[in-house]
This record gives structure tokens, C-alpha cells and sequence, in this order.
């Protein structure tokens, strides 16, 4: 298996889908999160991402041997970016490689949904009367 | 030892990073600690304690040179 | 909802993605299907796609209306390519955007799954020592 | 009527499309005479029968000036 693991400041989603692809597997799927212009009707201006770099690269890491055990995953990329984002940029890109479609679905779903809840990074929204970080509080 | 912080216990506690004066023994005792020098961090959803890069239960112990993280609720992605 | 059906002779994934992407929706999900370089071990030289295309086209845009109903799909784009084409090259892709992740995920499958069952497309693999249309023989 | 064939059909057939001589009543009918006329087609997976792009049972009537396609198995994807 190859891996691609990072944080960057702006997302290539082509890198991560042409590490991915090789001759030898025939599908791949990918995520791709954005930055969405509302959050529950009220106009989001921007985005700013902070992570724990270090650790957040060894759970990034942890996801992908995971995939790699449980759905035979051939290649995982998982690229997150941090700093300022607007609406409509890139902010997570995922992308795996699996000999069975079915696979690389559920690994892709599996990596987007395990890195929600375990790796170290923390989103502040800004809207036009103040900001606050996203799920701090109950 | 010294101390992270991110996100939002980074703006409660107003900083980056801490000297905490003692030495805690265990991360259950860290995070009393915390929870009084920073009362509003008990209004956090839930508050993580990482130990050099890994979460950490309450009952692990801690020693001089840890690298010590506070986790706030994650939201990445 | 915004769809993209198109059949072509040169896959651009990148159009796909562009094509789906929008401030309105939070997460999108792609499969990309490429040619293999091997099938049960036997060493595939290259593939040769022929559809018939105006009906191969009115089933991918069922396939895009049942998404939207189905998973509320904001926007689809179902790409796939014909004529001759070598190992790693890509054959198919298809770009979900929803609001939810959970939804984009399921509609792309449910997309590509579709696709290999109701869409009249046909795929000739070469060998060294000779070609056969798969799956056409039982 | 004018019939079309794709990916193996077209190789067993001869060619990418037929005048039918007689205007077979139904797609079973038309089904019937492909399969005496190309018995190799028996050996099909399936063969579905698309009448102006969409696919149709057995017992749909087929008119004069129908878009009629001969459709074996399919491996697109």
C-alpha cells in the first residue's frame, strides 16, 4: 500500500486521485469537502482551520492502515487543509484505491467519517456578527 | 510541565501554551486542575487530555518531559 | 440540481469535479473507474468501449434524476468515455454533490452500480491471444 | 424494419444493422426469428431487445419505423 498523508495550506484534488490511481486497481473513490457558503441559514463568510499538526498526521496515519487492514485498500490519500478558507474552497480531500468498488466506498466513507472524530483539527466559522468554533460547545 | 492548547481552550486559556507549576501525577489530575484555573472549559462539549501525540485516559500517569496537548471537540473535515 | 451526461473519447475527472462543485453544498463524493492491466491474473493489453450513445445517454440521465429524488443530490455528473483505451487510463466517472455525506456516498454508488446494470455500453478486452466482449457468455 | 447491433450481436449478425424482411407483430417475435436466423445468439448471457431507446418486454407490439436495438450483455463501468 502507498500512503499520502498531509496538512496543507491549499488542497490539490488531482494529487491526491493520480497518487491513488495505478494500473493494478480499478476503482477509486474520493471525498471531497468544501467550504459551504451557510451553516442552518446564516451566511458563513469564512473558514479558519487550526490543527495539532503532529498528532493529527499520526491519525491521518492510523485511518489509513485501517483502510489498508479492513478493505484491502491498495493506495489512500488523505490531504486536510488548514488557515483561511472561503466558501466553495477545498478543505479535505480523500481519495482510495480498492480491487472492488463496494471497498473503496466503504474505506473512503470510513476514512471522511473517522477523521470527523479523531483527528485533531478545529474549525472556527465567521459569520457577520462574530465567529465561534464549530461543535466547542453542547 | 508545560502544556498545549488548541482552538477554543487556546482563547480560554489565552495562549498557546502553559507552565502548569506543579507537577500532576496522572491526566485525571491535570484535567482538575485545568478545570479550575479555567472554569469555562467545563462548558466544553468535552475536553481531551493527549499524551505525547495519543489520547490519554484519566488514569494515565504523567512525567516530567510528556508532551502534553488539551483537545477540545474536534472539527476538521 | 445541475447534471453533466456526456459519452467522449478522452476522460477529464477534473471536469467532473469542477462540474458538481458549488458554496451550496458541504461534501462530494467521485467514483472513477480505470482499465486494469489484468483480469484473473491474465495480463489485459488494452480495451475497446462501443455504446450506443443516444440511448446510453437517456440512461445516465435516469440514473441522474433517480439520484436527486432519491438522495436529494444537488448536482451529478456521469462521464463515460468509449473507443480504445490502455491500463490506467479512466474509463467512467461520476461526481455526486449533496448536502449531507452519508447521501453523496450512497447516490454515487447507487450511480455507478446502475450504470454497469441498465446503461448500453460494451466492453472488448485484448490479450496476447485474443479478444473476448465480457461478460456476454455465461 | 431496420434493426441495430452492438458489441457482440454485431460480430454474430455480420454487421451493425438488418433489414428485417417480414415486420415481426411483437419483440417476441422479433426474438424468435433473430434466434433461428443467429443460433449462436442462444449462447448469450441475454439479449434484450431496446425499442426507441428503452428497453421492452416481450410482449410489446412493435410498429413499422420503431427504433429497434439488439442489446447483449452489458459492461460499461
Amino acid at each position: 500500500m502507498r500512503s499520502l498523508i498531509k496538512i496543507v495550506s491549499h488542497i490539490q484534488t488531482d494529487e491526491a486521485i493520480r497518487f491513488v490511481e495505478s494500473p493494478e486497481s480499478g476503482g477509486i473513490v474520493t471525498f471531497i469537502g468544501t467550504v459551504r457558503n451557510q451553516t442552518q441559514g446564516k451566511p458563513v463568510l469564512k473558514l479558519f482551520f487550526e490543527s495539532y499538526e503532529p498528532m493529527a498526521l499520526l491519525e491521518m496515519e492510523k485511518i489509513a492502515r485501517q483502510a489498508a487492514v479492513q478493505w484491502n485498500v491498495q493506495h489512500i490519500a488523505i490531504i486536510h487543509a488548514t488557515g483561511e478558507k472561503l466558501p466553495g474552497e477545498e478543505v479535505v480531500v480523500i481519495a482510495v484505491a480498492a480491487p472492488h468498488r463496494g471497498a473503496a466506498f466503504a474505506a473512503c466513507q470510513y476514512a471522511i467519517d473517522t477523521l470527523k472524530e479523531t483527528v485533531p483539527i478545529w474549525k472556527r466559522e465567521f459569520f457577520e456578527d462574530g465567529a465561534v468554533w464549530v461543535a466547542a460547545h453542547p | 510541565m508545560k502544556i498545549m492548547f488548541f482552538g477554543i481552550t487556546k482563547e480560554l486559556a489565552g495562549g498557546p501554551s502553559l507552565d502548569v507549576p506543579l507537577q500532576p501525577a496522572t491526566v485525571g489530575e491535570l484535567r482538575g486542575w485545568l478545570m479550575e484555573r479555567y472554569p469555562a472549559m467545563k462548558n466544553l462539549r468535552a475536553v481531551m487530555i493527549a499524551v505525547n501525540k495519543t489520547y490519554a485516559g484519566d488514569a494515565q500517569p504523567l512525567a516530567e518531559g510528556d508532551e502534553v496537548a488539551v483537545i477540545p471537540p474536534l472539527s476538521g473535515g
